[in-house]
């Protein structure tokens, strides 16, 4: 971080700032945004960075940034996603050449396992998570939230726990979670029978 | 006047310290016994058929500054003690955390293959359930011993209500130290254990004096037993 | 990494590449290399998904990148740390207007400044850092360990605390504890100074 202290911040005029200058604000806060979430924003959530509640003034923008990425020689872009939400992303043709770089895994084992076993079981009350994974899984369950994986839904009279989107999208897998957990038994079973 | 004016009866050692409240400040408050001066004071005024009102209004004035003496060391004492001061030392402002998009190498098969590992874990804990059933003893095993032993200590209690009833005869009250005078340890841990049963149904009422610890048993609640016929 | 299937791919013309193209395919191969990292990258491995040992050829490439970045108005920033190593991150101004979006647990000001005190003071007792930061430096360390910015590790008859190599990669600081806590003093002292 100390590197940063002394870097040139952008350069702002002493009057205030042009309807240019404002434009040119808002499309590096889009960018700055997608670039730390690496995940699917929807228009409520790059609208939340721009201080705006107008879906349409913050997708006029994120596809002039979508543009300036499409025209730009870059190897990353910015693609829109359907239901509206938009994420930036290495261009395919470049991930097996530099994916021997990428080898932090997103959990730890206790966690992932923990994980797993939510997502095969949702909608799960966190009681059984507990009971199945340990106390230690409190913790688990703590982080999973934290960290957007997971979340808490009322089932009944009781609390259940389930996967996110976010989950969904990491792992590649459709966000309606009756067809998420065919798919996951699926894989599971296709897994279990090649051992 | 050739009469001599005799010492009042308080002037004199114990009670002359509720009186000189110069001596009172240097005492440890923790030596004197207000309830036994109190009740001495009195039996001796009432001996002496001479009420002095200033005297016990005195008495009193000096009993409650003896239990504030006491309240104040107790307070003292209950203070907890001064937290450990901190070892200084320099604690250097917080490194801020850049922002990078970092990609982790998390696929779906790594969710897989510790899902296979958590599901035996689940499925060794339906067996653990299973093996632990027939281990718990039927409910039908433990009743009757749970029964019998109620139905013991109910004639055990019984037995001792008839006890009192004999012995409170008269003085309708009774020290808990004459009760179990000359019986052993545990039999008088039984009896006070049994005193409390009974206490709870409301066939005796327990009280205990303060200074001397002593307790005291009346048979039934204390008022109809002294002074009224129960209510049928 | 899973967004980047069946995407479009950069179009190839049909002859051999010029050297123009090809210097600028391995522009995009070291931006790709530094966006799917996030740490710091030294020539070696830079030089690796380029297919050369040429530190010297590495190095003139990143610092064009470098140039590329500063001179274009973007979030993002490339930056160039001790023992030549490359980072890209979010510049530090866009970072408290955008951090709410980040599903990784990020730190509050506590205990970073519990991680500030292990790393200046590395290798240090954990009851010392309970005894200066207070009770609540329990959950500090435990969660500095989940996140692997720290270890335990043993020292003589008790166990002592101090940063991991993802801890220096992350701050950009060298790997050698001692030349790193020269390092944290300086930057210390300039903060200090600041304040």
């Amino acid at each position: 971080m100390q590197e940063t202290k002394n870097q040139p911040v952008d350069q702002k005029p002493a009057g205030p700032p042009s309807p240019d200058e404002k434009r040119q604000r808002a499309l590096r806060l889009l960018e700055a945004a997608l670039y730390v979430a690496g995940r699917p924003l929807d228009l409520n959530e790059l609208g939340s960075v721009l201080n705006t509640r107008s879906k349409n003034k913050t997708q006029k923008l994120v596809k002039v940034l979508m543009q300036e990425y499409s025209v730009r020689n870059t190897a990353l872009e910015i693609l829109e996603l359907k239901d509206e939400r938009y994420v930036m992303q290495l261009k395919a043709d470049y991930t097996p050449l530099v994916k021997k770089l990428v080898n932090r895994p997103l959990l730890s084992s206790g966690p992932l396992k923990t994980l797993s076993y939510i997502a095969y079981r949702q909608p799960v009350s966190q009681k059984r998570v507990i009971e199945v994974r340990g106390q230690h899984a409190y913790g688990h369950v703590k982080l999973l939230k934290d960290m957007g994986l997971i979340a808490a839904e009322r089932s009944g009279r009781s609390m259940a726990l389930r996967t996110t989107d976010y989950f969904a999208d990491y792992f590649g897998l459709t966000h309606d979670i009756a067809a998420m957990k065919r798919e996951l038994k699926r894989i599971f079973g296709d897994a279990m029978q090649e051992q | 006047m050739s009469a001599v004016v005799k010492k009042p009866f308080y002037l004199r050692p114990p009670w002359n310290i509720l009186f000189e409240l110069s001596k009172l400040e240097k005492l440890t408050p923790w030596n004197v016994n207000i309830a036994y001066l109190l009740r001495s004071f009195l039996s001796e005024m009432e001996s002496t058929g001479k009420v002095d009102f200033r005297a016990s209004g005195v008495a009193l004035d000096s009993s409650a500054l003896i239990y504030l003496m006491k309240s104040k060391l107790l307070l003292t004492l209950q203070e907890p003690p001064a937290p450990p001061k901190p070892p200084q030392d320099f604690v250097p402002p917080p490194l801020f955390l850049p922002l990078r998009q970092e990609l982790t190498s998390t696929t779906i098969q790594n969710l897989l293959e510790v899902l296979d590992e958590v599901l035996k874990g689940e499925k060794m804990l339906r067996l653990d359930r299973v093996v632990a059933q027939p281990v718990l003893p039927a409910v039908s095993d433990i009743l009757p011993q749970f029964e019998m032993f109620l139905a013991e200590i109910e004639l055990q209690m019984e037995k001792l209500y008839e006890v009192l009833c004999e012995k409170v005869k008269g003085a309708g009250i009774i020290e808990f130290s004459t009760l179990v005078k000359g019986v052993a340890r545990i039999e008088a841990v039984r009896t006070f254990i049994l005193l409390l049963f009974l206490a709870q149904d409301g066939k005796v009422s327990l009280w205990q004096n303060e200074e001397t610890e002593e307790l005291y048993i009346a048979v039934g609640s204390l008022n109809l037993a002294r002074d009224q016929k129960p209510a049928s």
